[in-house]
């Protein structure tokens, strides 16, 4: 077992417990912090890819924004503080039987992939340079699309949560 | 061709008359009406004297086609006329006895608001009646069939307010059709045998044997079924008695000389069909005798002058039948004839009765007649003694053939005609008895206003009084040596006798002629002695008892029929509307529907709101899909 | 790719103008432009097949027709916006933008020619649809659908994601020639099924097909009218053309094994929508059902032509678009007037507003199927290519979920032809209420009467 | 070219008169039919001079899948359009006399199912003429449903829904055909070799959309209800002519097309037939809504007339045409009269009617010849007809065709029955101030009285159109 | 067999952690009533699939894949946005963000 496999393990590990924790977790805090966790293990799996670059991206985006965003809605609202809404038995059990059930069927899926063909080791991948050459060459449409999409988004944030006080006719 | 034209005529201008009546009468004076209504039955009574004149000096019968009305294959439908001996004859009975009917409804109907829409319904029936005994093929006499069902109909509901004059019609025309039925069905035999409903052909194709016996049974059984519902046997008689809510005209008119005896005609003229078949002949018989019988049984213990009258009709025609039965068809005709004068006398006589006494039809209220209304009752005396068939009046000669005929196919039928002439002889007698006997049984108001009838009407009593005395002699037994002028003349359609019936010894005749005429004198003197020596006068309907009860009542054939039949088929019209239409059929498609809305209401319940369970849904979905996959593709 | 350009312009352009104060002009400049670029989109790309920027966009005559019929319905639309929203003018730039950026989107799907491109599309259409189906704040309806649509649409969008990575596993490319490549090489492995599963899911998920057609009533019932409109029109229209295209290019060798389970979801689907929407009393839900049932006619239209040829597909889509747009112009007046699309409310508007409630009978026998509307050529059409490709007992029960959809139709018009007493609240409509319903009646009319000039373009 | 003119007529007197206020819409609506009439006059003339003028139309409607759009005209539909574009113009014609709601709309409607009604029977292909189909539905459906009684709602929603399933078998039924001849016009769809269950389900398709519309018993129940909610117009137009529509279907899409599935289903249609005449009849005797009894009669009449078709006989079919065309023309006749009732007295339940004859001669004579024609006495439209419907089932089977033949028994029962409550007897509070036609009365009943008489006396020139016609199909039809 | 993108572990160890990453997320999806843990499920989801992107990318030795994971994080952006959006309006309107009140339109 070579220091990678073994690093993938722990890594994987962590990763996991911490996901496990992030969707069960009573308090909202917990969970988001679980999940930073989990995002900082699967940013290590990128850098053990050798795809440093997007580790980085990874954590700037994921931890250092979503994550933060989620949390700052948490306190706003102080979601924390709300009374615990569980599901009943019955529902956990669907859910389990649900995603057991999804598991069962990718894993058994997945055994398998012997189709799969690995193309020769090409270090170069992942790195910024051959990744902005990518980016904005072959990939510019989408990429210059994916600032629609935000704009959309942005658009959509400020209109959604904007207050004002002026009376409201209310659409159907 | 002029010639034909005339012929048309014939038929063209009573329908002329129905319109200028129908369209115009209500513009026009009374008089005019009805003289131009009387005039469009004269006429074609002159045109046919000149046939009848050319064919009793040998001359061909006329025959011509109009135009095709419908061919579809093979099959081919004219609309011809022919004018041969049997036609004749009938056209003769029906405009000249129609005529004199006109005539005397002109003043019968006097009073009447609707005088014209009378005489032009009375017009609409001489045009189907000569129609029907015109046309040369089936179907044309199936028009004319029909088409005096309807023209009576519409007589017999003639005062339309009345409600039960009303059912009467409707009784009429309904139970026509179930006979109508019959001969509609055997036209079809005919026509899909022989290939044809003209008479010629029928009878070619039947000599050349296009029916086997069975086939020709089927179809004159069903001819039969025809003749009985207008001719009003057994089991279709009931309408007749009832069909005496029409105004007295009609019911001489229609309901005794000339309608009522289409199915003798009918039976007359498909005389070749009927020997082919003896089994029907012999239904034919026993039905003539069992309506005759009966009809003249009901007659005793009826207390309405008309029907009394109407029963004797039906007996009547059942001794017509009888004839027809026993294969003597010319014999037949001869009493249709002698039964036209007689009973078109009679009737046109109670109507003049029914006139003077104000409307009243009920002989227990009147009696001693006599000396208001002589001519009146001389008449109606001459008809009496006519059916009850002594001699020398024509009933006498008719009767005695019909009776002598049937007596040498089967006693039993001639014992049945003896009693039913009998049982008429009483009742005529009964009816003459009570009514111009003894004294008058009326109101006082009624009493007052008693009077002979006007001219117009006692003209046609008269004319009919004279043809009820002497037509009998056209037909004189063989016995006395004497040309029977009528089945001479009629040779030549009865065809289907082939061989003429071999006559009765002469001392045989002479019995039965003895037994027939002291019958009728016999019965005659029952009714003397009852009606002027006891002065008996029936009491009110509810006093009857017994046999006579049930005489009275016609033997509850009407509730009879009532009971299981009438009741039944409304009650299962009810149960059809309302069990298998509305709930059965209806059900399962309003089932359908209700089934689908509430599909609808269980499949909309998984739209249960929660996106947990969507997702949950989704998610299953998902692993079954994959699962098909892994089970696949392993 | 002009057409995409020039509409993303549209969109910023029309923020642009916000600034500037001219919001009154953004709505009639959005939709003249649209439904001017619709035409200059068929002028201009017609009979071009090519493929741009790396082949990222791909072109051809299915594109185009598909983009000018998107581009048509959104600029009908949004012509109706300025009615729609006029307690919010202020906001109006941010609506007209959402909606020309959900086009874009929507545009996007059915041009791409990599899946990057359709994933970015699609999210898009999405994140734009999730904002404007919420986008009635006070409304609880609103917030709910807008919430309901969002999850259930993030959560799809995961599967979407691995379905297209596990294709890239795969094939190694994004790019949907050489995926097709790869794929017809390739052996049917469940890895290879369970990616193509997940994006047909996701596909189906986007069109609201059974059973992952959950959203789609509620949503489509919780939305603003307008969005709703807009929803069940462009961003259908735009599913079913990108899940033509990719099941006829990219996964056209491994889409056959799925094919069973389609007309599976295609029977479903007629079943539960039809049936659902009987007892409903809400005009905009039966129109949900509605849309939902047609979304099993228009996959059906797919699976029939054997992922070979889309002109059914297209035929079919327009006729319902062109409908939808005309049934819920009505139903955006009536509830405008009413406050509610209660079944009830639209009583009476057969009288009052006859030209709104005949368009609405003629769109409402169109989308039932009644010749000689473009509703039933396209049925016709479907169904004989149903039964060609041997699945009669399909198109039975296709005809007999039909005669269903009849009755809940029916419903409304019925509604429609009550008289009552007061119909003094249905006030004059504005006019550009009545031209885009004569304008969609015209174009049933048209479809239905000359259907060979738009069968079998391609 | 006349084909698509006599076609589109009526679609443009539908437009003229939608354009025009309420007051003249029934004038234009008159207008318009009357010169529908003159030029289907004119077309029969071209047509039995044999005159050149091409009575064919025909265009690729679409290419892929091939289906074209065909009209001819030939003796069979000469007949449909005789009757169609005589009876539009008599039923616009009753209107007059009566106040109508946003008549413009109600005579468009009317229009536009004559154009409809002209295109079923023109078409000569599967497409042109299920298209068709369903159009003449909708109009009457509106009509029935806008202008009917309070209920009209569920009963007409009923009816468009039962009918409109029936067409969608009748749709399968045409796909398949197309499947196997690769077009839809007739001429290329008689002589096929589709066999087994691929034709019974051509079959069972045809016939339901055909059954129900006639409809045939069990497929009725529609009928009554609807007949009896349906502004009298309507009533009119469904049962004069639109009933024809599948009796037509019959002849024309049915019997030649699959003459293996006719023969094999024929015992089964005849007793449906047969049974319908004694049913429908049967439940008549009872009825006291007069619509709804010449709803009954109706079905009576159309059973009758079904099993003639099916009696594959020369008679039969040619019975059942003229038979066709005489109901058109008594049942509106029929239905003129009752509407004539409901307007006078408000009411046609004949427990509260009495006496009218006595107040109104003139309609009670109308009504009287109407009702014999419809009772069938010869010299009247209906007796050629029933004469030969009944020898063709009698010839088919003894038994069936006396059973059928019932029918002259029961018919003379309920509408002798019905004209006694509503017309005989004393006057009473309703019908004590019934007036006497108007002149518009008197226009409508007149050309409906003549026909009644003429085609009875002289029924051959509907006859020798559709002979060759009806042979030719027998033909065709014939294994 | 295996497939090694890194010395000892094989893709098929990637697929199999995503594979459970990916069910982890679901799980949360459908177990869970907080709207906030529902969102942050998602998120997990989304890693997985990255995660695998990533692999993938790594075993082909071709740079797109990375580029994709790029679009998908923009995507979980744009969508985080706009979720949060949502739910804070819908807070407001109903001082909850608990799933199970979203069920008032139904049937």
């Amino acid at each position: 077992m070579g220091i990678t496999e073994i690093i993938f393990y722990i890594l994987a590990f962590v990763g996991i417990v911490s996901a496990i924790v992030t969707v069960t977790a009573r308090n909202p805090i917990y969970s988001i912090l679980s999940l930073v966790i989990c995002f900082f293990t699967i940013s290590s799996h990128y850098v053990l890819m050798n795809a440093q670059f997007l580790a980085m991206v990874n954590i700037i985006v994921y931890a250092g924004a979503i994550i933060v965003l989620f949390l700052f809605v948490v306190m706003m609202m102080n979601l924390n503080e709300l009374p615990e809404m569980s599901k009943g038995l019955i529902w956990k059990l669907a859910a389990a039987v649900g995603a057991g059930g999804l598991l069962l069927v990718m894993v058994a899926s997945l055994k398998v992939s012997n189709e799969l063909v690995q193309a020769q080791p090409d270090n170069s991948v992942g790195m910024i340079h051959a990744l902005g050459r990518v980016l904005m060459g072959e990939f510019i449409v989408p990429f210059i699309m994916t600032s629609i999409l935000l704009n959309s988004a942005m658009i959509g944030a400020v209109l959604l949560t904007k207050r004002e006080n002026k009376f409201q006719k209310h659409h159907i | 061709m002029p010639i034909q034209n005339l012929y048309l005529a014939i038929i063209a201008l009573p329908l002329i008359g129905f319109f200028i009546n129908a369209l115009l009468g209500k513009k026009m004076s009374k008089n005019l009406v009805g003289i131009l209504a009387s005039l469009m039955v004269f006429v074609p009574f002159v045109i046919i004297l000149s046939a009848f004149s050319d064919l009793v000096n040998g001359g061909e019968p006329i025959h011509f086609q109009l135009f095709n009305w419908f061919t579809v294959a093979h099959y081919s439908v004219d609309f011809g006329i022919q004018i041969d001996q049997l036609s004749v004859i009938m056209v003769m009975l029906i405009t000249g006895v129609g005529f004199l009917i006109h005539v005397y409804s002109i003043a019968y109907m006097k009073e009447d608001e609707n005088y014209s829409r009378y005489f032009s319904y009375l017009n609409l029936f001489i045009f189907f009646m000569l129609i029907l005994v015109m046309s040369d093929n089936y179907l044309g006499m199936f028009i004319g069939w029909e088409g005096v069902g309807l023209a009576s109909y519409l007589l017999i509901g003639f005062w339309f307010k009345n409600d039960e004059y009303n059912n009467a019609a409707k009784k009429a025309f309904i139970m026509n059709r179930v006979g109508d039925l019959g001969f509609l069905v055997g036209m079809f035999f005919l026509f899909y045998y022989t290939g044809s409903l003209e008479y010629s052909k029928v009878n070619e194709a039947l000599q050349l044997g296009a029916m086997i016996p069975a086939l020709a049974f089927a179809t004159s059984i069903l001819l039969f079924l025809g003749a009985t519902g207008k001719s009003a046997q057994i089991p279709l008689f009931t309408w007749l008695p009832d069909a005496m809510a029409g105004p007295t005209p009609v019911s001489a008119l229609i309901h005794a000389a000339t309608m009522v005896t289409a199915g003798v005609y009918m039976v007359f003229r498909s005389n070749l069909l009927f020997s082919l078949a003896p089994q029907t002949l012999e239904i034919i018989a026993i039905v003539g005798a069992a309506t005759a019988l009966y009809a003249a049984a009901v007659g005793l213990a009826q207390n309405d002058i008309k029907k009394v009258l109407a029963y004797s009709t039906v007996s009547q025609l059942g001794l017509m039948f009888l004839a027809l039965g026993v294969g003597a068809y010319s014999t037949a005709l001869f009493h249709v004839l002698t039964h036209a004068f007689f009973k078109a006398l009679l009737f046109l006589g109670s109507g003049s009765v029914i006139h003077a006494v104000g409307g009243d039809q009920d002989i227990r209220r009147m009696g001693g007649l006599k000396k208001y209304m002589p001519i009146t009752f001389i008449t109606f005396l001459i008809g009496s003694l006519a059916i009850s068939g002594v001699p020398p009046f024509s009933g006498f000669f008719s009767k005695d053939e019909i009776l002598a005929m049937a007596f040498q196919k089967n006693i039993a039928l001639w014992a049945v005609g003896v009693g039913a002439s009998m049982m008429t002889a009483f009742y005529m007698f009964r009816v003459v008895f009570l009514t111009f006997f003894g004294e008058f049984r009326g109101t006082e108001e009624q009493k007052n206003q008693l009077h002979e009838s006007p001219a117009l009407m006692n003209f046609p009593l008269i004319v009919l009084a004279i043809l009820a005395t002497l037509g009998g002699f056209i037909g004189i037994p063989h016995i006395f040596n004497a040309p029977h002028l009528l089945n001479e003349f009629l040779a030549p359609i009865t065809i289907a006798v082939g061989v003429a019936p071999e006559h009765l010894s002469a001392t045989t005749e002479y019995i039965l002629i003895a037994i027939v005429i002291g019958g009728a004198l016999i019965s005659i003197g029952i009714a003397y002695v009852m009606y002027i020596s006891k002065r008996n006068v029936p009491g009110k309907d509810a006093s009857y008892t017994g046999v006579t009860k049930w005489a009275n009542n016609k033997f509850y054939v009407d509730e009879f029929y009532d009971a299981i039949i009438v009741r039944p088929v409304q009650w299962t019209s009810d149960f059809l509307f309302k069990a298998v239409d509305k709930v059965l059929i209806d059900g399962v498609v309003n089932t359908t529907g209700r089934i689908s809305l509430l599909t609808g209401d269980i499949v909309r319940s998984i739209q249960t709101g929660q996106t947990a369970f969507y997702i949950l849904a989704m998610v299953l979905s998902v692993c079954f899909i994959l699962g098909y996959f892994l089970i696949g593709i392993k | 790719m002009g057409t995409i350009i020039i509409t993303t312009v549209l969109g910023l352009l029309g923020m642009v103008m916000d600034i500037l104060n001219l919001r009154r002009a953004i709505v009639i400049i959005s939709s003249l432009v649209l439904i001017g670029l619709s035409v200059f989109n068929v002028v201009s790309y017609w009979g071009i097949n090519a493929s741009f920027y790396s082949g990222m966009i791909v072109l051809d005559n299915f594109t185009v027709a598909f983009s000018s019929l998107l581009l048509l319905i959104s600029g009908l639309l949004i012509f109706l916006s300025n009615q729609f929203f006029k307690r919010e003018e202020e906001k109006i730039s941010d609506y007209v933008a959402l909606f020309v950026f959900a086009l874009v989107g929507a545009l996007l799907m059915i041009s791409f020619g990599n899946l990057a491109t359709l994933f970015i599309g699609i999210e898009i259409l999405s994140v734009s649809l999730y904002v404007l189906a919420a986008s009635n704040r006070k409304s609880l309806a609103s917030n709910e659908a807008g919430m309901k649509y969002f999850l259930m649409g993030a959560f799809i969008t995961g599967f979407l994601l691995l379905g297209i990575t596990l294709i890239y596993g795969v094939t190694g490319s994004f790019d949907i020639y050489e995926i097709q490549n790869a794929l017809v090489l390739g052996q049917s492995t469940p890895l290879v099924m369970i990616g193509v599963v997940l994006l047909v899911v996701a596909m189906l998920f986007k069109a609201s097909v059974a059973p992952f057609h959950f959203w789609a009533p509620d949503v489509y019932t919780g939305s603003p009218t307008l969005v709703t409109a807009f929803m069940s029109t462009v961003a259908k229209v735009a599913a079913f053309g990108a899940m033509y295209k990719l099941f006829s290019i990219a996964l056209i060798s491994k889409i056959i094994e799925v094919e069973p389970l389609l007309v599976l979801f295609v029977i479903m689907t007629f079943f539960i929508a039809n049936f659902s929407a009987l007892k409903q009393t809400s005009v905009k839900r039966i129109l949900a059902f509605s849309g939902v049932s047609h979304a099993g006619f228009l996959l059906l239209a797919i699976i029939s032509s054997n992922f070979g040829s889309a002109g059914n597909l297209f035929y079919y889509a327009a006729a319902y678009a062109i409908a939808n747009v005309i049934a819920f112009t009505v139903v955006i007046y009536v509830s405008h007037v009413k406050a509610n699309d209660h079944l009830d409310s639209f009583k009476g508007l057969l009288y009052a507003r006859p030209g709104l409630a005949i368009a609405m009978i003629i769109s409402l026998f169109s989308l039932a199927g009644i010749p000689p509307l473009a509703g039933f050529v396209g049925k016709f059409l479907v169904l004989m290519a149903t039964i060609k490709a041997q699945y009669t007992y399909v198109a039975i029960i296709a005809i007999i979920t039909s005669i269903v959809s009849i009755y809940y139709y029916f419903k409304i018009i019925i509604s429609m032809t009550h008289r009552v007493e007061d119909s003094t609240a249905f006030v004059r409509p504005p006019t550009v209420y009545t031209v885009i319903t004569w304008i969609g009646v015209i174009l049933l009319l048209v479809l239905g009467f000359v259907p060979k000039y738009f069968v079998g373009l391609f | 070219m006349i084909v698509l003119i006599l076609l589109i007529l009526p679609f443009i007197g539908a437009i003229l008169s939608a354009l025009a206020g309420n007051k003249a819409a029934n004038k234009i609506a008159l207008l318009s039919t009357v010169s529908t009439l003159l030029l289907t006059a004119k077309t029969y003339y071209d047509f039995t001079t044999g005159s050149t003028t091409s009575l064919d139309y025909s265009t690729q409607w679409l290419l892929e899948p091939n289906v074209t759009f065909s009209l001819t005209i030939d003796g069979l539909t000469m007949v449909m359009l005789i009757l169609t574009n005589l009876l539009v113009p008599i039923i616009v014609l009753s209107g007059l006399g009566a106040v109508v709601q946003n008549s413009r709309a109600f005579y468009a409607l009317i229009l536009v199912m004559q154009g409809a009604l002209n295109g079923v029977f023109m078409a000569s292909d599967g497409f042109a003429f299920y298209v068709f189909w369903e159009l003449a539905l909708i109009p009457i459906y509106f009509i029935a449903l806008l202008w009917g009684a309070e209920n009209s709602r569920k009963v007409t929603l009923k009816f468009f829904i039962y009918t409109i399933a029936g067409s969608l078998f009748m749709l399968i039924s045409f796909i398949i055909l197309y499947m196997v001849t690769g077009d839809l016009r007739i001429e290329n769809l008689t002589n096929l070799s589709i066999t087994g269950i691929a034709q019974k389900i051509v079959f069972i398709g045809f016939f339901l959309a055909f059954a129900i519309k006639v409809p045939l018993i069990p497929f009725h129940t529609w009928q009554a209800d609807t007949y009896t909610v349906a502004p009298t117009q309507g009533t009119m137009l469904l049962s004069g002519i639109m009933l024809k529509m599948g009796l037509y279907g019959f002849i024309r899409w049915m019997l030649p097309i699959m003459p293996f599935s006719v023969a094999e289903f024929t015992p089964i249609i005849m007793t449906l037939g047969v049974v319908g005449v004694i049913y429908g009849s049967w439940i008549a005797i009872q009825q006291n809504n007069i619509k709804r009894l010449f709803a009954y009669s109706s079905l009576a009449h159309v059973g009758l007339i079904t099993a003639g078709i099916f009696s594959l006989n020369t008679m039969g079919l040619i019975g059942a045409v003229v038979q066709m065309f005489a109901h058109g023309v008594n049942v509106v006749g029929l239905f003129f009269a009752a509407e004539i009732i409901y307007r006078r007295t408000g009411t046609l339940d004949l427990n509260s009617l009495g006496g009218i004859r006595n107040v109104a001669p003139w309609f009670s004579t109308y009504f009287f010849i109407l009702l014999l024609a419809s009772v069938g006495l010869p010299l009247t439209n209906a007796f050629v007809g029933e004469f030969m419907l009944l020898f063709a089932v009698w010839q088919y089977n003894a038994i069936l065709g006396i059973i059928a033949a019932l029918t002259i028994i029961f018919a003379a029962i309920y509408l002798f029955r019905m004209f006694q409550r509503a017309m005989l007897g004393q006057t009473n509070t309703v019908t004590a101030n019934f007036k006497d036609l108007t002149i518009s009365e008197h226009l409508t009943f007149i050309p409906l009285v003549i026909l009644v008489f003429v085609l009875g006396v002289y029924p051959m020139p509907i006859i020798s159109l559709v002979e060759p016609v009806i042979k030719q199909i027998i033909q065709l039809a014939s294994i | 067999m295996n497939i090694e993108i890194l010395s000892g572990v094989s893709i098929q160890h990637y697929l199999w952690l995503s594979a459970i990453l990916f069910v982890i997320g679901v799980f949360g999806v459908l177990s869970r009533r907080n709207a906030i843990i529902i969102f942050m499920s998602v998120e997990l989801m989304l890693n997985a699939v990255n995660l695998l992107l990533v692999a993938f990318s790594k075993m082909h030795a071709d740079t797109s894949g990375q580029v994709f994971v790029f679009f998908s994080m923009s995507v979980a952006a744009a969508e985080v946005a706009v979720g949060l959006a949502i739910l804070v309006m819908l807070f407001r309107n109903m001082k909850t963000v608990d799933i199970e009140v979203l069920s008032k339109i139904k049937e």
